[in-house]
Order: C-alpha cells, then structure tokens, then sequence
C-alpha cells in the first residue's frame, strides 16, 4: 500500500492536512485544545479580530434553525494587541498554521491590523469582508466586487503575510466577488462565510436574536456552499478554502470535488468537538478506497 | 483528552406534569462533577445543537438529570426509553463554590432551577442549610431535597401546596429571621434578579446560576456571553457555559 | 367568542384565507386534490408555464440534503395553450384563486404570455424572474434591480390581471429588488424562489442533479426567506406572499410577523399533502389563543 | 379523501445481509393495492423527503417491504423496531397490468428488484409462469417465490448459489426454450436495458419497473420524469410515480 501524503500546498502555503477550523467557531483554540490535539489540525482560523476590543452584540446571540444556526455574536474579541500578547504564544506552541482572520470598520483599520499582525508569528491574515452581524464595514465591503478589490488591494500593500480572502455568499454574483479578491491580490480566497437569516418567536412576536437578524451556519447553507465554491474555482487561479455546513468527510470530499484546495469546519466543533479528526480519517479512508495518494488528486475533480 | 460521551438511559419517569427524572449511566469519564455544572446534550439527528441541561445529582454509577419539556429538544429527551444512548459533553461550566467556612447558606430554587440544587445540597451537608423552592403549581423534588435537609420549604404560585406565592417572599422572611452568609440560586431570571436585589439589601453573599442560550458549551463561540461588574472597566463580558452558569450575584448585570 | 376571519385582501385581490400553494410544487391541483379539498386553499399558484411546451431538464433532478431539497425541474410544462385548454377548466370549478406562473426567455415572451393569460379566467399573473432552472432569462433577470424594472413594466402594460412579481433570493440586497418591481408596477411581491444549490455524489464524482446546480427549497433557506420578506416588507407599500420552507403553522405565522399579508407553501405539500390544511387550523388556533379575529391584525407586527 | 397512513411495524427481520423485511400493519385505507404499486414513507424528521419502497406483499392484515439498507433513509427503515409507526402515502403508482388472456409469463427480479415481483408472481397464479432471480451473491426471497411457482431460477454473480452469471442469460436460456407472451421485470437499470434488448430481439412484449429519484411520489413535482416513446412526438415526458413505475419495455427511453 502506498502511503497516503495528506499534505496540502496553498501556493506556498503549506499545511500538514486540508481539514482547517474557521473562524468564531474555535475560539482561540484553548477549549478545544481538551478535546483535539491541535497539533493535528492544518490550520486555525482564530476568533475575528478588530484593531480595538469589541464587546459584541447582546443576547441572545443564537436560534437553531432546520439542520443550521444563526448567530449574531458581533465579532466579540479582546482586540488585535491583546491576542499578539496573550493569545498568540499559546497557539504558537503547536504545530498549526495560525490565520488571524481580521474585521475592519474601514479599509484604513484592516491595513492597520494587517501591518500589526504582519510583524508577528501568525501565518496567515483573512480578511473577512463578510461579517453580517456588525453595523459598519463587515458585509458592505463583501458584496460590491469594487469595493472587494479595493480593500483586497489596500491590505495587500500592508500585508507582509500569506492574504486569505473570505467572501461572503449574499451576493448576486459570487464569481465576480472572488475575481475582485484576486486582482485585487489575494493569495487565497476562503468561502463561504455565513448566509443573513432571522428567526422569530412567534409567541412573544419578537426577534430571537437581539439583534434581529445574524449569520445563518450548518448544514442548511452546504449546498449554497459547495455551489459557490464550484463557481469561484472554475474563475480564479489562486486556492480555495471551503467551507459552509461540513459535518463529516462526505461533506468535505463534495469540497474537495467542488475544487477547494483546503476545508474548514465551524458549526460541527460545536456538536462535536473531535468532528476535524473523524474528518481527517474519513478522508484518508476515501483516499485509500479510491487509491489517491495525495489530496491534490482530487480537488476539482467534479466529473461534469 | 476529552471526548463526548454516550451514556445509557437507565431509566426515565415522569415526576410532575410534563418533568422527566431521567437517570443516565455515569460512564468512566464523567468525573469529577462539581454541583451546578451540566451536561450539553444532543437531542436527535434532526436537531442541530445540543441542550444544556443541569446534573441534579450524582451517585456511583449514574447521574440524574430533571427536565421540562419545553420545546423540539426537551420533548426528544424527554421521550428516551431506557436502553437507549445519550451523547453528552460534559460536565460543562464552573459550578457552585462551597466554602468550609461558611455554615448558615440558603438555598433557593424556582421550577425547573431546583433540579441542580439537589446536588448542591448534597454537597452542603453538616451546614446549616434552608432549602426553598418555588413552584407554578405542582411540585416535585421536595422529597429528594428532605432527605438531606430537614428545612425545606414550599411556596406556589397558585397556593395548592405549601405557602401561596413567590418563593422570594419566604426568602425575605427567612432572611430576616435569621441571615445567612451565602446564598445559592437557580431559576427564571425574574426569581433570580429578585434574590439579586434582596441579598444586596440584606447585604448576603449569594452564588446564582443563570442561563443563556448556547451552542458549543464550552467556551469557543461565544453566542452565551453574560454581562458582569468589572473592577476595571465597568462591565466584561463572560461566557455563561465557562465561566460560568455559576456567578456571584451582585456581579451579574441582567438585561432589562 | 369572537369570529375568526381568514379572509385576506391583498389590495383588492381577495382570498378566503391567506394559505396558497406555490408554484411548481401543487403541479395544475389534481393530483392534491385527492387529498385536499381545493376549495380550502386561498389560491393556487400552478407549475410554472411557458409559451411553447418546455421537456424540462434531464434526470435526475432532485437531491435531498439537510432539511432541503434542491430540484431542476427546469420549467417542465405543457405550455400556456395546453394550460388554458386543458387545466384551467379544471381548475376554475374550485373556488380558490388561480394564478398562473410565467416564464420568458425575452421580456416578448413574458408579454406575450400576459397577453394571452389576461383574456382567461385565471385570477392573477405570477411573473417568475427568478427560476434558477433555466439557461436563458430566468434567473438573470431576477438579479439585477433595472431589469427587474423593465419586465415588470412591460408585462405590467400588458397585463389585465393582478400582477404579482416573484423574487429570487439569489441577490446582494433584496430591497432594491422589491423596490423596482414595485416601480415597474407590480401589485404584490412573493418571495422567495429558491437558492441555488449544489450537490456531489462523492462515489461517482458527479454532481447528483444532471444539471449541476439547482434550486434549494425547504426549511433550510427559511431563516433567509423570513429575512428576506422583512427587509422587502419595510420598503415596499404593496403586499408580499412569503415562502420558504413553512412546514408547519408556527411558520407561516414567523413569516406573517415579518411582514408577509399571505404565505405560500411549496416543498412541504411533498411531506405531507394535507399540510395546507394543518397550516389553516393552526393559524387559526394561534389567533384565538392570541385574542385576534383577522390575520391583518398580526401582519408585520414584530416587534422589534 | 386520501392522506398519509400511520401504520404499526409489525415485523422486521434481515433476511440477508443488510437485506430486511418489514411488515406493517395494513390499515383501513390501505385498499386495492396492486403488484408493483409502491409507498412513500417518511423514514424520520432528520430526513426530509420520503423514500418510495415498492410494496412486496399484501396480506388480509399486513404488507410487507422488502427494504436493502442503502443510504440514510433505508438505514432508518432497516432500525425500525416492531411496535413503531411508519408514516406512508400511498398505494402510489400504477402497478403491473395482469392480462387474462397472457398465459406463458416470464417474470425476472434483480437483487432487491425481486421484491414488489413476490405480489405479482401471486396474482399470476393458474398461468405457466417462470421466475428468474438474479443476484450479486445471496439471494433472498427465493423461498417464499417457490411457495407460489415451481420454476424458479436462481443467478447470482459470483456463482454462490445457482447460475453464475447474470440473470439475463437464464432469460434468454428460457425465452429460447419456450417464448413469453409476456414479461415482466424490476431490477436496476442495466439489467432492465439488457430485458429491453432482448424483449425486442424476440418479439416479446414486457412491463418493466424502474427507479428515478422522487419528491412528491403523487405526481405533481415532475423531478421523476422519464423519457418514454410516444406517437406523435418521438418523445414524451412522463412521471415515474404517478404515470409508472411500470412502463411498457418497449416504450421507455433509458439515460445513456
Ligand atoms: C446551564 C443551563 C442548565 C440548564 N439546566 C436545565 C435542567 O436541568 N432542566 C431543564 O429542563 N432545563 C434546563 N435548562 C434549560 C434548557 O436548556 C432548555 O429548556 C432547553 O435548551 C430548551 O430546548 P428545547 O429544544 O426544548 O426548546 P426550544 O425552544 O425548541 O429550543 C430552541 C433553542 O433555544 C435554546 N433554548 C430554549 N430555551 C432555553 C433556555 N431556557 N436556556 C437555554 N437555551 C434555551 C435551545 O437550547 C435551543 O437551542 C438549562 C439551561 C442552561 C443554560
Ligand atoms: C418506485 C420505487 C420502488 C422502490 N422499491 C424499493 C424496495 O422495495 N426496496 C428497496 O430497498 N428499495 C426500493 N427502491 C429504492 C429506494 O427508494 C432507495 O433505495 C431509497 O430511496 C434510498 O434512500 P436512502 O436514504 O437510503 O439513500 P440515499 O442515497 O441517502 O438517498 C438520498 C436521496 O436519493 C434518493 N434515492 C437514492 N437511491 C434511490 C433509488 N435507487 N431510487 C429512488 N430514489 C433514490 C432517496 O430517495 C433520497 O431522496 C425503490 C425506488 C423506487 C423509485
Ligand atoms: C458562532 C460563529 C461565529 C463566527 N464568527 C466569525 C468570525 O469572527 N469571522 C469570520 O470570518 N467568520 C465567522 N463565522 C463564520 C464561520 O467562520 C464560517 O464561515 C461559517 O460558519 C460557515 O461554516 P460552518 O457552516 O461550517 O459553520 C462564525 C460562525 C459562527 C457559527
Ligand atoms: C419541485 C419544485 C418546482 C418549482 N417550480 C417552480 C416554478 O415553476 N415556478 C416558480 O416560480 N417557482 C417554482 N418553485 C419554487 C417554489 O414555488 C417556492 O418558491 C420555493 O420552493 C420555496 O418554497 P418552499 O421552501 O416552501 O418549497 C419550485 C419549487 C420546487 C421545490
Ligand atoms: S456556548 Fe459557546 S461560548 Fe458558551
Ligand atoms: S415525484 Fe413528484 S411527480 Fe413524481
């Protein structure tokens, strides 16, 4: 038997396996890290950052919806300097790839922080131009594909680390957006972030969420997922990081099938905090029965 | 490392209308349970997220739980047949605090809320400890909670057992008489905002448990964010499934 | 007690109740109607018809996924005749409103088949702009807010009948899009047609509908669908028909709270075929528990 | 008017490996099934569409299914434990046409294809029937088609059991011996390609039974649409569910 060779190269960016975790479902990796080994994991995309610490939305922040949640946290986190000081030498000791994935209320803070991060030891930045559930900045940038090469654009002159892109899929026209990222100078586009959903109790006639409406996860949007994924692979030359409703291996070989270079998982951690490891042996086992020795072999194989 | 676990149900029996005593088998690596943590449980296929749901006590091979059916989740739940598996996380959150110094402790209870003081009080024993619940109108637990505390008292809403009314009002009284120095609370944020008010007049320490919609139960997500007093800034904002349920009371800023 | 009223009127276009069946999903009524009495449904919204008859696309065409399904039925119908001929005398002895679907390729087509349909006895026109099942007009319409303005005020001058323009939620902001059907004329807004979607068999390596990509419905997209009908319904004066995966009464009255005067059930009809007749009673149960006697009463009541 | 029927699991039993045979109890408005004519059946809430599993059986008080553990949906089905209620729509479809005056019939099942084949091979009895059964390796139902016909030939794949080969060789062994006034045959598409082939090479006409993918199972959402010969057109489209899932063999047009 050959071996299996499950690393993957993202245009320079290498990671010891496909299987990531995305951004706001893992924290900064410590609660995890009792149920994972982290160092299994090919990258964490760490809680979404802004340059001043931000408290969030208030409660609830969270609806289960039919195979899918919505949720409105509102990029709740200790700001970019506190993470530098206190997050990031936790994570460093493990053998990951970092993403600090970085939110902006304009495109001057996100090179801010792009420049700030760019100094440390994290190894990737993604710029999330899709955050539905804050008021300024957040998904505005994502849908205007002007605007998406504009900010693609500003960071990448300030950004001295590999630059990940995360679209947002309430768009009209997800190819033009990825297109956008990459002139704009992307090495990586990762995709999707969360679908704008509500949800309503119908007895007390109010919002469940506080905020009214937020980011809808799960399984519900995989198929919107994969489809965008499809769509940005077959225009762009730069790696895809998939993701949107991924459960199990199955979930992520559609990914892979689709074209994304690399998956990540969110939602699942949530129901089961081992779920990045049965995904990684479940594609190893895929792999095995179809007699591909790297991933690679795969990736964009959709037969159509 | 930690894992989910799947417990066997051993046995699951209707209390009071509409609450479930189910008793889950306590597998090897559910250890070390403080009273006040709980598990996060998932329902069926169809049902997304897991439900938190309160240990109400503990013995050597099994761990109680008592559930309302409320809505989607806790009808599955409260469906389980015995024989068949429960997957959990847990056990989740921080817990209640007990300090050997402390002798005179008043434990409150509010419905569904008294199901995580049973093992607290347990836990309390050799203290001098008042037990209070409050119910609508159908009580359950009272039993279990006297056989470790000779002073528990009932109030309902609705008179049919015990004192008529909220169980806050033997709270006032029973503070009055005789004033503790830590109180214990769990139940609807109504209960729990008035034994807030009462302790900070009466000037008593108090632990209480609070809930707030979850998903991932163990700090990453940060969907279950509580608002609490902080020396610095004012405010900070915690996560109610691992810093706490549990809270010190006079820190816990509820939403209006 | 109070009488309950079901009666809704949607400026001028009058139901018995406020409980339709939307197109695609309840074919020309008789296959329902050996389940459901006709005459109980507010109004029926019939597969959707174009000019000439219409094979549809290759099988399969449908794949289930988490709480949704996706279909590409692609617009399979015997054309505008055939329906006046044969299935409009059938459906026009129940007493319920009829709308009849249309689908154009050209802004001609669509007028045409307006045209044609204003001189029958069919009560309102559902122009569809959003059917992501076909490769020409469909869809592409949909998205862009000056040719939804354009087909709208085309049809709209041909048009004697009650004029309803269907949404596709495929957009970057939904709002826009309600906005210029209601410039373009329409009378009401129903929303939403469903997503586009994408499923992979991961065994064989090809997409599981022959066409690739289809269109999600079911309770997945409900959290986007009551978003959706919120954010239309806050701009738009004319009255909207909500759909999107109501399964069940506590749907529809989520989508009434959001702003919908009527609400249309697709993808659930296939679950259950009495469901219309379930949704009816529980609304119902929900106004008397709630102390209303007419569904206006609680239309667009969130508060928030 | 007709709606779903919630009917009693009677019975369930693997009959082969990930092979099961289900009986449910045959309610009131059960009536009038005719072989070949199929159920929709929800199989639970974490999965939305219903599944269509032919009915293989009727009896005075139960039907039986013959289910193959294949996916999510017939996994559910294969765990179904007696005592609980299956949700079905049906009888669905318009079944096999038996004629009076056809007396040479040959009947061929492939693997779980032999199931709804059990009903008709009963209705077909006092005319000169042959039964063909072809499977990968185990073969199931062979017994209970022996109750009602004496010739009944077994195929399976790897020569396990009876003729190694495909069942289609028997068929054509049989149709060479002593032509058919008519066939009948279920099984997957290759093998109803090869029937098709045959039947049209010695002039024999057939009902086949095949599968497409359905939502609805009544008719209504034409995702099960199949491409059939016609008249005037060359072509027409029509629906598995309502319009099949027996077709003439000569008329329908497979994917190629
Ligand atoms: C720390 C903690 C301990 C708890 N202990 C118990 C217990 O011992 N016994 C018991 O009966 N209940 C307990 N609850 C409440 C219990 O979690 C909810 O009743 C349950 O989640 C409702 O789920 P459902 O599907 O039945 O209701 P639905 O309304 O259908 O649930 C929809 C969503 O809202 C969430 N939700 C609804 N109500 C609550 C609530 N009150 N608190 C948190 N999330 C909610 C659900 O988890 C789910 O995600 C506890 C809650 C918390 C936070
Ligand atoms: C008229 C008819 C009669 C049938 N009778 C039987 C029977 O008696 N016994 C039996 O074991 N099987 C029968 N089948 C096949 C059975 O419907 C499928 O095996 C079943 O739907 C698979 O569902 P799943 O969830 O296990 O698989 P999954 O692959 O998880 O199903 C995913 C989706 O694809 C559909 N699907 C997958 N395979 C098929 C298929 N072969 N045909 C139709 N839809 C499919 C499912 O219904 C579901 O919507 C019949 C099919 C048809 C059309
Ligand atoms: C609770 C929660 C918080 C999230 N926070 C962020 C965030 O801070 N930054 C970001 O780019 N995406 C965030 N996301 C989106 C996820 O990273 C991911 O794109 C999305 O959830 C789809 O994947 P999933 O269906 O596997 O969860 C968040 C998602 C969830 C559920
Ligand atoms: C099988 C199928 C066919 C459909 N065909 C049409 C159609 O012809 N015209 C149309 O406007 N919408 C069509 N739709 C969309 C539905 O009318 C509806 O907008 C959508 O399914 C969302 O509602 P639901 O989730 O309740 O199904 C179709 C939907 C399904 C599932
Ligand atoms: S539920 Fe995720 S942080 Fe508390
Ligand atoms: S499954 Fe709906 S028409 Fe056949």
């Amino acid at each position: 038997m050959t071996k299996i060779d499950m690393c993957v190269d993202l245009n320079g960016f290498k990671m010891k396996n496909p299987v990531t975790v995305a951004s706001g479902t893992f924290g900064f990796g410590r609660e995890y890290a009792e149920y994972v080994d982290l160092n299994q994991i090919g990258a964490i995309s760490v809680k979404g950052l802004t340059l001043e610490e931000r408290q969030g939305n208030p409660t609830p922040r969270v609806v289960e919806t039919p195979m899918g949640m919505i949720n409105s946290v509102g990029l709740q986190n200790p700001g970019v300097e506190y993470f530098i000081k206190h997050e990031l030498p936790y994570l460093s000791q493990f053998d990951t790839k970092i993403i600090a994935n970085i939110n902006g209320n304009t495109i001057e803070e996100y090179c801010k922080m792009a420049e700030i991060l760019s100094k440390t030891s994290v190894d990737a930045l993604e710029l999330n131009i899709s955050c539905p559930n804050v008021k300024s900045g957040g998904v505005a940038f994502g849908i205007n594909p002007d605007m998406v090469y504009k900010v693609t654009k500003s960071v990448r002159e300030n950004c001295g680390k590999y630059l990940i892109v995360k679209l947002s899929p309430n768009v009209s026209d997800i190819k033009e957006i990825g297109i956008a990222a990459e002139n704009g100078g992307a090495d990586c586009i990762s995709l999707i972030n969360t679908l704008i959903g509500m949800g309503i109790d119908i007895e007390t006639q109010k919002p469940i969420l506080a905020r009214g409406s937020g980011g809808l996860s799960g399984p519900a949007v995989k198929p919107v997922a994969v489809r965008m994924v499809y769509e940005v692979t077959k225009v762009v030359n730069i790696p895809v990081i998939g993701m949107g409703g991924i459960m199990d291996y199955a979930d992520a070989v559609e990914f892979f099938l689709a074209g994304a270079d690399a998956i990540s998982v969110g939602t699942a951690n949530f129901i089961n905090p081992k779920v990045t490891m049965d995904i990684l042996k479940g594609i190893e086992g895929y792999m095995e029965r179809k007699g591909y020795t790297c991933v690679k072999e795969f990736v964009g194989k959709l037969d159509f | 490392m930690k894992d989910r676990l799947f417990c066997k149900v051993l046995e699951n029996i209707e209390i009071a209308s509409n609450i479930y005593k189910i008793e889950i088998e306590k597998v090897e690596m559910l250890q070390n349970i403080k009273a006040g943590q709980f598990l996060n449980i998932k329902c069926d296929d169809a049902l997304l997220l897991r439900r938190p749901i309160s240990i109400s006590y503990v013995e050597t091979d099994r761990i109680g739980l008592v559930i309302r059916k409320s809505g989607k989740g806790t009808v599955v739940l409260c469906n389980k047949r015995k024989g068949e598996m429960l997957d959990v996380l847990g056990p989740l959150g921080n817990g209640f605090t007990i300090d050997e110094k402390e002798q005179r402790v008043i434990v409150i209870g509010g419905g569904i809320g008294t199901a995580p003081l049973l093992e607290l009080v347990k836990r309390l024993e050799g203290k001098d400890v008042t037990v209070l619940l409050g119910y609508k109108t159908e009580p359950y637990l009272v039993n279990e909670f006297e056989e470790y505390v000779r002073d528990v008292k009932v109030a309902t809403e609705d008179g049919s057992f015990g004192h008529k009314g909220y169980v806050t009002e033997l709270f006032i009284e029973a503070i009055k008489e005789n004033s503790a120095e830590m109180v214990y609370a769990c139940g609807p944020e109504i209960m729990l905002k008035e034994v807030q008010r009462i302790c900070s007049k009466y000037e008593v320490k108090s632990q209480i448990s609070i809930e707030e919609r979850m998903a991932c139960g163990v700090g990453a997500c940060l969907v279950c964010t509580c608002k609490v007093k902080a020396e610095e800034k004012g405010v900070k904002y915690v996560r109610t499934c691992k810093d706490g349920p549990v809270f010190s009371g006079e820190e816990v800023i509820f939403h209006d």
